[in-house]
């Protein structure tokens, strides 16, 4: 057993042990130390928990074992992923933790004497209130989640589904969760309550179908957010410093994480927290441009090009998540060096599908990070580089953003690949990137495409040597 | 006379927040993945809740109604956790300078 | 079985030095002098425990051993206040940009 | 009268104003917005403090008239002090609420019941302990800043004062305090109390005298730090929860600042936490240098050179601060501007006698603070200028930084004047400066020296232009 106090105590520590955890993470030295950090903190929080209930009964064998087993499986999924594959793990992680929320909320319902809050049918008002909004906002995460994992994993289509009224229903169902949790607060009837989580699980998924599912990744750190405030609230009904604390600093990580995002793609945070956006997809404007004359090259050309250049800048971008094609170009990269070429990776903020998708990628292929720069740290260098090898990017390195006004991008920062004296466009054809917007750079003089897929190209690349 | 210990709580939950928005901004950009799979598993500290609502049924019936919530919740929270650090752990592993 | 509210203001001291943390090496070098007057400034929010030592006194004797410090104690915190405040602002009006 | 619930709840607002005044200094822009906010801040802690007693007998009007005669001398020396006199205000200042601390300690050691911390006689122990080390370091700040205002207004010698077993009798002090304050807290006998307060103002006598004036700024930060703990600590005796956050900010601010100076002076931290340095004036290493040729002039050949250069860059230092120069600095800049040159201000992290020095009083010269730019950002901009003036600086441009490890100041960044086509140096003499190290760039080919005071030089090169 430990006293009230040592507990709050403990709770603190493990509270000030996350907030270190995320410090570590503002440089890549200290953020092994970091996450360890982070994984003492769960464990001193997971043990004091033990300590404070102290009823060593069978119950506790079995809670060890669903520990194990769920730990097991976590860890077994961890081993085995692929990093391309890291936005639909965030997102089908994500939809668990909402889901073990609406569970906790639950049984802390159903039984309030084990967490202090009252008598069933009789449950302090308070606690009440911050259980429903910890449920409602758990189950709106974990259906939401689900949609997003499912687009993000192909199983359902990425095209925003729409239907007729459907902000009009959105406001009904909003009215009547309002309704609901009042009447809930005033009976205490547990069917009102049901209903209340059932209705939040509909919520999250009518607010995610209508979205594309390319823009997947601001819902998942929206939902990330959301999920951090409903966390912190469960932190009140259960008087734990370590939830709130925990809740506050997720719920900044996922609001900070979407505003990067919508800023990198010029969208307004706003119209991203309302939810209904999308069908960017759709907005497809090519067409009328593919008349204009196009230089492609093959392998050959491109590895005679860089073997005469003495300095090479890589862009990467979605593409190359798509294909894969790190481990490649990792190995083009060296081929460069060994043969005197001074060879940098440029990263846009937005490049990939996640934040830190191509650093993680490029990571993964052994590229050292002090290789890998910034947008705002080498776009003045494409002045002086012979050679842009963009690779499955696009819409970065759009200069529409700059020029025209009425582009979906204007106003994004790009990387100034067009001014690099070549520019080699790795991509399968000439269709639009992620914002469908055409891309003038692929027309321009010293501009050479390469139309294969990123990987395979790389590696023909790398043959032509 | 005694202060509500909420009005602590809230205060606790302010000052996180700036905390939180400050420690956020400052990860450099290039971990921006490694944040979210790190808070994702930080945020499975909710598994204390779970815990608490497991343990509270009593040694003839193990399994009752409330209890049964908290030990799945526990098996959630706990693939989230193990899942989190440990994939973040292996991102973080990767993140590597130049050998010199 | 309550929490001892000590251990909530351990809390938000910790967390309040989390915060000064990170505020403070915010602030541009440019402003560390007007940071170093109004850090000055807020200190003086001390007045706060002077104001409740004078007012202790009784209607009798205003002026006794322990409300006089109180007293001195308010003098003192006002002209750190005023002081630290207005030459913060006399300081930062001075900060223009160009004009054009 | 109010709840203690709402009291709590508005000293925390007002915790967070402070917080956000502090925020807002982090650009000129938000920084009188962030002044307001302080401002409000402290207002609110003020007003809800009179709500809480809500005794409005005769002793409030004494409260108000204090209150307001304090504000007036506050007022009046804000408004009257030459901005050149910003490092002995903040030293004043600071006694004062070391002092302000102290008496608050005493008056709750003598009427602990106002205070809800028991009766006189029988103080709780947490409460007493929190109040000695509140009234101590309270104490230690009033001493050593009167000492350190002394030392900067001139008024005592800045030379340090040291004397045998110096350091042997600052041990004995701190263990009669340990002592002492082991045996109030058992006796709780005021005698103790008041030997305690009496012997703390000596060690804060003790600290300081031993420290070279110039050191001050550096003395003056750390003991703002300490105030803070010591403000907080105090805040935890009266349960006020602005004056945790408050005493919080404070210290970690005074510790920061402390920090960056002593980075930028290259010293170790811990020597100067640990009090007891100085002395570096006397090691003043000039006199065998004094016979290599030195090229000298006036203000027409600074003029002359000035006037055929296509950009300046303006070097302040802290001999523009003695000379109050940096009005006729931006005159003679306008007329530079008026004649086609680019001028651009360089300031070091430590320029001057504390942080941020040069900055404040070019803002009082009305010099747009956008033409000022921290070392970081200027620095390579010296190679491509083509006059470099500097008034008044001399450790900031000194190589010797880079070039011999056994100097004082080896390892200090340090801005690159040297580099510039040709330095011009306004100073009195070849003397050193603060760190009493002798700079080799005054007996540079392309250094011209302008012996003279700074204003009066910078005046005489406007006329000659
Ligand atoms: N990073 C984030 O956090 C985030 C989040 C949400 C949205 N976004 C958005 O995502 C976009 C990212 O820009 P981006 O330049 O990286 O990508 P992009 O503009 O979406 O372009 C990716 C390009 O890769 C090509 N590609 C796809 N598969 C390929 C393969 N197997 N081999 C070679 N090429 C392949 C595609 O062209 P082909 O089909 O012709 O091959 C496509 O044009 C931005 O618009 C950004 O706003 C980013
Ligand atoms: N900024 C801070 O926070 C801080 C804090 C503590 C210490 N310091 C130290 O202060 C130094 C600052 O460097 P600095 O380059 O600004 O100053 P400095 O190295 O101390 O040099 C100042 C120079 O100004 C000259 N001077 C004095 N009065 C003058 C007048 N009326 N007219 C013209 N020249 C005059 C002096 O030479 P003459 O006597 O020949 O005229 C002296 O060499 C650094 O060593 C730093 O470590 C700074």
């Amino acid at each position: 057993m430990i006293s009230t106090n040592l507990l709050a105590l403990f709770y603190l520590v493990s509270g000030v042990l996350f907030i270190l955890a995320l410090r570590g993470l503002s440089s890549p030295e200290t953020s092994r130390q970091g996450n360890f950090f982070g994984i003492l903190g769960m464990l001193i929080a997971v043990l004091v928990t033990f300590l404070s209930i102290g009823n060593f009964s069978t119950s506790f064998i079995y809670v060890i074992l669903f520990l194990l087993i769920g730990g097991g499986v976590g860890a077994f999924i961890a081993f085995k992923i692929p990093m391309t594959a890291m936005p639909e793990l965030v997102a089908g992680f994500h939809s668990l933790v909402g889901l073990a929320a609406v569970f906790v909320a639950i049984s802390a319902f159903l039984n309030p004497e084990a967490f202090n809050l009252g008598v069933s049918g009789n449950i302090k008002l308070a606690s009440l209130i911050e259980m429903s909004i910890g449920a409602a906002v758990g189950a709106i995460t974990f259906s939401g989640s689900i949609i997003a994992f499912l687009k993000l994993r192909g199983i359902m289509s990425g095209a925003p589904i729409t239907f007729p009224a459907q902000h009009i229903l959105n406001l009904i169902i909003l009215i009547s969760i309002i309704v609901l949790t009042y009447f809930l607060c005033v009976t205490q009837l547990p069917n009102l309550f049901w209903s209340l989580i059932a209705i939040s699980f509909l919520v999250g998924i009518l607010l995610i179908i209508p979205i594309g599912g390319a823009d997947m990744p601001v819902v998942i750190s929206m939902l990330n957010s959301y999920s951090g405030w409903a966390a912190a609230g469960i932190g009140f009904t259960l008087e734990n410093t370590a939830l709130i604390i925990t809740g506050a600093l997720v719920g900044s990580s996922g609001a900070i994480l979407s505003y990067i995002m919508c800023k990198g793609m010029n969208r307004s945070f706003f119209s991203v927290i309302l939810g209904g956006f999308g069908g960017t997809d759709q907005t497809t404007k090519s067409g009328n441009k593919e008349q204009k004359p196009v230089k492609s090259g093959n392998s050959d050309d491109a590895a005679f090009l860089m073997k005469n250049a003495s300095s090479v800048i890589i862009v990467p971008g979605y593409g190359m998540a798509v294909a894969q094609a790190q481990h490649a170009l990792r190995e083009m990269v060296d081929t460069l060096k060994k043969n005197g070429i001074k060879v940098s990776y440029a990263i846009h903020p937005v490049a990939g599908r996640m934040p830190g998708h191509m650093n993680v990628l490029l990571a993964e292929a052994n590229v050292p990070y002090d290789e890998v720069f910034e947008l705002e740290e080498i776009n003045n260098d494409f002045a002086n580089c012979d050679v842009a090898y963009v690779i499955g990017a696009n819409d970065v390195t759009n200069p529409v953003a700059k020029t025209d006004p009425q582009s979906p991008i204007y106003g994004m920062p790009i990387l100034d690949v067009e001014k690099a004296k070549s520019v080699l466009f790795v991509k399968r054809s000439l269709s639009p990137g992620y914002a469908g917007v055409d891309n003038d750079l692929f027309y321009r003089e010293n501009t050479l495409m390469l139309f294969a897929d990123a990987k395979k190209m790389t590696e023909d690349i790398i043959k032509s040597f | 006379m005694e202060i509500d210990p909420f009005v602590f709580r809230l205060s606790i939950f302010i000052l996180s927040i700036f905390v939180g928005y400050y420690v956020v901004w400052s990860v450099t950009p290039s971990l921006h993945t490694p944040l979210m799979s790190v808070t994702n598993a930080i945020s499975s500290v909710i598994i204390v809740g779970a815990i608490i609502a497991a343990l509270a049924g009593n040694n003839e019936n193990i399994f009752n109604e409330a209890s049964i919530f908290g030990f799945l919740a526990i098996i959630l929270a706990a693939v989230n956790i193990f899942g989190g650090f440990l994939v973040t752990q292996r991102m973080l592993a990767m993140y590597k300078k130049k050998k010199k």
